[in-house]
C-alpha cells in the first residue's frame, strides 16, 4: 500500500432505532433517500470529490445490504488497487475477539487498517447526514491552522442550540470547551461529527482511551475532553451548505420534501460535485395517458397511472390508476394500487398499499409502511404510525 | 456457459438513417430514452453468462468506443472481456468492410485466441432482449453446424431488405430467400448465428481465400442449397425491431409508450445494461403537465410533453409544448417552443417561441448540437 | 441481484495454527505460495475460471490483510456490479451478534447473503489447497445425477487413507457411508472439503443443524451425517490433478518444492487456466555478476547476487554477495545478507537474515523465520525451529 | 492534489527508431522488460495524485490503446480517469499532427471540459519517475505563466535535437534555444511544462488562429524573449532518458543492468505500474547460467544470459546464449542458438543453432513475429 495523505472512516453506525422499521433489516446508512441515492451515497461522494480515496466503512450491524450496495466501490470510483472501499467489521485475533465498545474503540480495532495506508491525517465520518462538502477545503484549513484536530461545526439558530453538541471556541476558531445540549449555550456552532485528527495525536488519545476501563469509548464523550484537558490544538472549522441529520422518520421526510423546493437547498444537479449512486438499470419512466404529475421528482422504472403530487418516487414505483400520493416519499419497487391514498407518508422499499387503502393523513405525524410490508384494501395507516412487514 | 463467446459486427448499412448516423454508428445511436442500440445486443450478450465478448467496428467507431468504454457496466471489463476489434487502416483500406465475411476474415486472430467452443455472433442493429442459453442447448441438441435464429414478428423499416428461411417440423432450415420482395418463407432473419468457433474460423477463412464476401449468400445460402452443412433454425417470438431507417427509429421508440410492449422488451430479471450518467431524478416543477411520455433521470419539465421519449438531461422550459417527439439528451426547449414529430439530436435547442412542425409520417431530425 | 445458477462459500477459516507463526497475523489464506501467488488465489482463480462470479469469503479472524488483499477484486475479474467477491464476517442482528461457531454455521450466518443470489447450487471451498479444478464440470456432474450434495474426492494411496475423512460409495458413486479418519479404512477416496449442495436441501439442514443445541455446526461431523441418515441423494466426484493441503508448515514448504520438479506437477504456466493474483509492480529481477541460480523460481523485484539453488524467491527478495540459499522458501522482501545460509527453511515477509546467519540444516524439519523477524549476524536457527518477530 | 489534471502528448517523430516503431507509438514500446514507455509518464501522473488524465494520439495508436486498456493498472479507469484522444480522421487528416500545438487544437474542448485548474503537460518518448508534487508548488510560488522542466543530466540518442534554457538564479528562464549544436545554456528541457489549464487553452487557441503549429518556438521561445509570460524553470535531478533512437533505446536498458542507476529509476515508493500479465515466476532450469541480467516473470531459462534483458515469457532453450541483447515478449532463442548486441521484438524465434552477432555499436533489430 503507497502512502496516503489522508484516509477517511465512515462510522456507518449501530442499529439508528430511531430509524425504526426502516433500520430493522438495514444499517442505517443504507436506508434509501431523494429518489435515487442512499445516505452513504453522499459521504462517499464527497470523498471521491475531495480526492480522499480509502474510505474505511466500520460496521457491526446487518452489513449485509451495505456490503452488496457498496460491492467493488465502482460507482463511487472506489475501486482501486492502491485504495478504495473497505467495510471493515470486527474480528478476532489469536482466540479472542469483540464487538465494537463505541466510536473511539471501532477506530481503535481499525488501527492497523489505518496505519497500512501511513496517513498523515484521519478524517472521520458518520452515515446519518445529507450534505455535499469539501473534505479537501477542511484538511487545508487544519493543516494551516496546525492543528490536532479539526471539527466541522455549522452556525445553528440560538434558539435550537441547546438541542445540539455546541463548540466554544476562541476568536481564532481554537475550541476551548465542548458542551453537549448545554440549557444555557455560549455559541451557536454545532458540531457535525465531521473530524480531522493529525494521526499520531489521534493513535496517542485512542490509545490512552482504551487502557482506560471507565471510558465509554466514545468521541463526543472521552476523546474530545481528553484532548481540551491536554490542551491539545483543537479548532473548528464551519461550513456554511445544506446539512441535515436524517437520523429520524421525521428528518429524512424533511429532507426528501426538501428536494422540492425552488431553488433546491441542496443541488443534485451540479455536474461539479455529482453524487454517485449505484444505478438500478430501469428503463425511463412512464407518465401514462391521464396521469398528472405537480412538483415532484420521478426516478426511472416509474410508472404513473395516477396523482402524484409534491413527492418524491424512487426507481420502479407503480403508481395506478386512480391512486393519489401526495407530500410522499415512496422507495424503490413499491405499489401503489387502484385508488390507494398516500399522504404525509414514507412508504419502504416493496411495500404494497392495496387498492382503496389510506395511509397517513393531511397534518401529524409522518406514517411509515415499513419494508415489504402490505396494506390490504380498504385498510387505514393513521398519522405517525409505523406497519412493519413482520408483525403482519 | 463459460464455453460461449460472442461477436457483435457493427457498421451495418446506415443510409436510410441519415443524419442520425452521420457522426456514428447504429450500434451507437441513442434509444429508448436512455440506451444506444447495441446495449440490447450486449445486455443479450450478459444475460447469457457470454464473458469474452468481440466488437468488430468499421469507420465512425468512435462514439460507440466512448459509449462502451472498458465494459465496465455490463461487467465485461476484466481480463476476459470485451474486446474492440477495430478496422486495421492503411492507405486503400478505408475502414469499411464489403461483407460481415470480410469483417470476419480481419478478426479472425481474435477467433482463434479466444477459448470458447461456441460462438453467438449478432448484427448491431436489431434490438431483442434474449437469453441465448435455450438457442445453444437446441444447437447442441439439433447436433447443428450452424444455428440461425429467426422471428415471425420482426419489425423492420425497409422493404426488400430482409432474409427469410423456410424451416421443416424439426426447424430444420431447407430455403433461404434474400432480399425477396414477395418471401415464400415467414421467418425473418435475426441476422444472429450460432455455431462451433472452430467451424466460423474455417469458414471464414475457406471463403476468404475463395474471394468471398457474402456470408449470407456465399456461406449459408450456398451450404443449405447443397445441404453441405446441417443449419437448423430457432424461433424467437419476443420483440425484434431492426433499426434501419428513420421511421423504423421513430416507430419503434413510440411503440414504447404502449405499457405492455414496454415490460415484454424489459423484463425485470433481464435488465438491459448502458453507460451511467449519474443524473439526479427527474423534476416535474410548477404548471408542468405530462402525458403518456418516457422520461428519463436528470429532465428538468416546466412544460407541456405529450407521447414522447425524453432521454437524459432534457430540458423542457415554462409554456413549451413536446409532442410525438424523441428528444436526446441535453437538448433544450426554451420557452413557449413547439415540436411535433421531430427527432431531436444531443445538444440541440429549439430557442424560445420555436415551431417546428412535421407530419407523423417524416419526422424532422435535427442534427446534434444544432440551435434552431 | 439477479439469478445465478450457482454462488461459491470459501471457509476461509479461523486461525490456522498448525502454520504457527506465518498466520499469527494474517488468516492462512493469506499466506503466500509459489513466488507470486497467496494460496486464495488458487480457489479464486479456480472460481474465475469456471466462470463461477459470486464468492463469499467468509473469515472472523484477522480478515485485514485479507481484506486489503482482495481489495475490489479486480486481480480476479471479480470487481462486478453483478456477482463478485465479499468478505462475510459475523454480524449483529438487532441488538445481538455471535461469532461463527463452526463451518456450517458460518454458512447459516450469511443465509441472507446467499439468497440474494437465489442460486440453485452452493460450492463449498476452504482456503488452504493448492489445485486447478474445474468447478463447473463437477456442477454438472452434480446436475446430470440429481445430486443433493456432491463431495470431491481423489483417490489417495491406501496407506494413507486412514488419514483422511473417507467416503464409501456403491458402484454409482453414491456415498453410502463417510469415516473421519478410520483405522480400517473401506476406500481409498477422500474427501477434498469441496462441495456442491442444493441449495434448497443445504437450506434445510443448515437450519436443522442450528436448530440442535448438541451440534458441533460442522459440515464434516453434522451436516454430512444428517443427510445420509435422511437417505439424502450423496455422490462423490473424483478429482485427479495435482491436490495439495497447505495447512502444516511442511506441506507449505513441499508443495513450493513441487514447483521445482520437471515436468511441474501443477502447470502453472498455462495460458488457459491462468492463476490470477494481485500484481506487487516491481522491476524485473536482475541475476548479478558472480551469481549462480540453479532449478529456482525467481519472481519480479529480486536482487540476486549469491548462490540459489532449488528454491523458490517471492517478489523482492534480496540475495546479497556469498549468501547461499537451498531447498528454501523465501518470501516477499526478504534480506539474506552477506555469507548468510539458508537451508530447508521457509523465511516468511520482510524477514532479515543477517550476516553470517545460518537457518535450517540440511536434513531435518523446516526451520521457519517469522514474518519480519530478524536473525542476528551469526546466529543459527536450528531443523524445525521457528523464530517469532514479537518475541525477540 | 485535485486541482491537477495530465496530458500526454503521443506520436513524437520515431524517425530514428526504425523498425521498432513501425508498427507502434514510442509510448507503446516495450522497455525495460516488462514495461511501455508511457508507464513511466502515466506513473508519474499518478504518483502526483492526478487523476484525469488525457492521452492524444496520432497514426498508429492500436498497441498503446490495447496497452492503456481502460486504465485500470494505473487506478485511471473511473468516470473520472484517463480518456484517450484520438486524431478526428478525415479524407484530409491521416492522423498526423504538424505540431504540439496542433495535436492541443484538436483537443481543446477536453480542455475545456476538464475541471482541474492546473495542467502537467508532458510528451511520451522520456523516461521519468517524477513526483510533480514540488513542481506544482514551485509553479504557484513562483507566480509563474508556465514552469518548464529542465535537466541536466538527460540522456538522448539524437544530437542537435534538443532544447536548452537559460535560467537566472531564481529560476527564472532568461533564454532558450532550440536544436542548437552547441548550446550555450546546460539546462536541456525535458518537455513537460505546467500551466494552467485556462491559459493553456488560451495560447493554444490564440496560437492556431495566428496559423502556428510550434508550442516551442512559436509560443514558448517568443513569449520567453519578448517577457510576455513569466517562464521559470524546475529542476529535476533524477534520471531523465530520452528514447529517440535505436542507440538511445538499447543504451537505456544496459544501464538498467546496474543497480545503483535501477533504484534510482524505480524507488520502492513510487513503483511504476503496467498491464499485468500473470505470467508465473521465471523458472531456471538445469544447467541455465545467468550473469547480469535482468529477468521478467515467466521467462523460462535454461540457456545462457549474459548482460541481457529478457522480458516475460521469454524461452532461452538448452545450450542457447544470449548475450548484450534486449529479448521482447514471448520470443524465443531456440537450441544451441546464440545472439549478441540484438533486440528481439515481440514473439520473434531465433531457430535452433541460430547466430546473430552485431557490434556494440549497432544493435540489430528483428522485427515482431519473425522468425529467423
Amino acid at each position: 500500500m503507497r502512502k496516503k495523505k489522508c484516509v477517511a472512516m465512515l462510522l456507518a453506525g449501530g442499529q439508528g432505532s430511531r430509524l425504526g422499521i426502516l433500520t430493522k433489516k438495514v444499517a442505517k446508512p443504507a436506508v434509501p433517500f431523494g429518489g435515487k441515492f442512499r445516505i452513504i451515497d453522499f459521504p462517499l461522494s464527497n470523498c471521491t470529490n475531495s480526492s480522499i480515496d480509502v474510505v474505511g466503512v466500520l460496521t457491526q450491524y446487518r452489513p449485509l445490504e451495505l456490503n452488496s450496495y457498496i460491492g467493488s466501490g465502482s460507482p463511487w470510483d472506489l475501486d482501486l488497487s492502491n485504495g478504495g472501499v473497505f467495510v471493515l467489521p470486527p474480528y478476532q485475533t489469536g482466540k479472542t475477539g469483540e464487538w465494537y465498545k463505541g466510536t473511539a474503540n471501532a477506530i481503535y480495532q481499525n488501527i492497523p487498517f489505518i496505519e497500512q495506508w501511513d496517513p498523515d491525517y484521519v478524517l472521520v465520518l458518520s452515515g446519518d447526514h445529507i450534505y455535499k462538502m469539501d473534505y479537501n477545503a477542511m484538511l487545508r484549513a487544519h493543516i494551516d491552522k496546525g492543528a490536532d484536530l479539526t471539527i466541522a461545526v455549522r452556525e445553528v439558530p440560538w434558539e435550537d442550540a441547546s438541542r445540539f453538541g455546541i463548540l466554544n471556541t476562541d476568536e481564532n476558531d481554537r475550541i476551548i470547551e465542548f458542551e453537549e445540549k448545554p440549557a444555557k449555550p455560549k455559541s451557536n456552532k454545532a458540531s457535525m461529527g465531521v473530524y480531522i485528527f493529525t494521526w499520531s495525536k489521534m493513535r496517542k488519545y485512542l490509545e490512552l482511551d482504551e487502557a482506560d476501563p471507565k471510558s465509554d469509548n466514545d468521541f463526543g464523550k472521552n476523546i474530545i475532553p481528553e484532548m481540551l484537558n491536554a490542551n491539545e490544538k483543537l479548532y473548528t472549522y464551519t461550513f456554511e451548505g445544506y446539512w441535515k441529520d436524517v437520523g429520524t422518520i421525521e428528518s429524512l421526510w424533511e429532507s426528501n420534501m426538501d428536494l422540492l423546493t425552488l431553488p433546491m437547498p441542496i443541488d443534485l444537479s451540479d455536474k461539479r460535485w455529482r453524487i454517485y449512486a449505484r444505478n438500478p438499470g430501469m428503463p425511463p419512466h412512464h407518465i401514462d395517458k391521464g396521469a398528472k404529475v405537480y412538483n415532484s421528482l420521478i426516478t426511472e422504472g416509474c410508472e404513473v397511472k395516477g396523482i402524484v403530487r409534491h413527492s418524491v418516487l424512487f426507481a420502479g414505483v407503480t403508481v395506478d390508476v386512480g391512486a393519489e400520493v401526495t407530500d410522499a416519499v415512496v422507495m424503490p419497487g413499491a405499489i401503489i394500487e387502484r385508488g390507494a391514498v398516500v399522504r404525509r407518508a414514507i412508504v419502504a422499499e416493496n411495500a404494497v398499499i392495496k387498492a382503496g387503502a389510506i395511509v397517513g393523513e393531511e397534518t401529524g405525524n409522518i406514517a411509515v409502511v415499513g419494508p415489504g410490508a402490505t396494506i390490504a384494501s380498504g385498510e387505514t395507516v393513521a398519522a405517525g404510525v409505523q406497519i412493519d412487514a413482520d408483525a403482519q | 456457459m463459460k464455453d460461449v463467446m460472442g461477436l457483435i459486427v457493427t457498421g451495418e448499412n446506415d443510409i436510410h438513417l441519415g443524419e442520425l448516423t452521420s457522426q456514428r454508428a447504429v450500434a451507437a445511436l441513442p434509444i429508448a430514452g436512455r440506451y444506444r442500440v447495441i446495449d440490447f445486443q450486449l445486455s443479450s450478450m450478459v444475460h447469457t453468462g457470454i464473458k469474452n465478448v468481440g466488437i468488430i467496428t468499421q469507420k465512425n467507431y468512435s462514439s460507440l468506443m466512448d459509449h462502451v468504454g472498458s465494459g465496465r457496466e455490463w461487467d465485461l471489463h476484466g481480463k476476459q472481456g470485451m474486446v474492440i476489434l477495430p478496422p486495421f487502416l492503411t492507405r486503400e483500406n478505408m475502414g469499411v468492410y464489403s461483407g460481415l465475411l470480410d469483417a470476419l476474415k480481419s478478426n479472425t486472430s481474435f477467433l482463434s485466441r479466444s477459448k470458447q467452443e461456441y460462438v453467438v455472433l449478432t448484427n448491431s442493429h436489431t434490438i431483442y432482449n434474449i437469453d441465448f442459453t435455450e438457442a445453444l442447448r437446441a444447437h447442441v441438441a439439433n447436433k447443428a453446424d450452424i444455428t440461425v435464429l429467426y422471428s415471425r414478428n420482426k419489425a423492420s423499416g425497409v422493404d426488400g431488405d430482409d432474409t427469410y428461411y423456410t424451416v421443416d417440423e424439426n426447424n430444420k432450415v431447407i430455403g433461404m430467400e434474400i432480399g425477396a420482395l414477395a418471401p415464400k418463407g415467414d421467418a425473418a432473419s435475426l441476422k444472429i448465428y450460432i455455431t462451433k468457433r472452430e467451424l466460423l474460423r474455417q469458414l471464414t477463412e475457406q471463403g476468404a481465400a475463395n474471394g468471398l464476401h457474402d456470408f449470407e449468400r456465399d456461406i449459408l445460402q450456398k451450404n443449405i442449397n447443397e445441404g453441405t452443412l446441417e443449419v437448423y433454425g430457432y424461433e424467437y417470438d419476443g420483440i425484434a425491431w431492426q433499426i434501419d431507417s428513420i421511421q423504423s427509429y421513430f416507430n419503434f421508440n413510440m411503440a414504447l409508450l404502449d405499457s405492455n410492449f414496454r415490460h415484454n422488451l424489459f423484463p425485470s430479471e433481464r435488465p438491459i445494461y448502458t453507460k451511467v450518467r449519474d443524473d439526479m431524478p427527474a423534476r416535474y416543477i410548477g404548471d408542468s403537465e405530462c402525458d403518456n411520455s418516457l422520461i428519463a433521470n436528470g429532465c428538468h419539465i416546466e412544460g407541456t410533453v405529450i407521447n414522447s421519449i425524453l432521454f437524459r438531461g432534457v430540458k423542457i422550459a415554462r409554456g413549451a409544448v413536446v409532442k410525438n417527439s424523441i428528444v436526446m439528451q441535453d437538448a433544450q426547449i426554451q420557452e413557449g417552443a413547439e415540436i411535433d414529430h421531430c427527432i431531436l439530436d444531443k445538444q440541440s435547442v429549439i430557442r424560445r417561441n420555436g415551431r417546428l412542425i412535421a407530419p407523423a409520417a417524416y419526422p424532422i431530425v435535427i442534427a446534434k448540437n444544432v440551435v434552431i
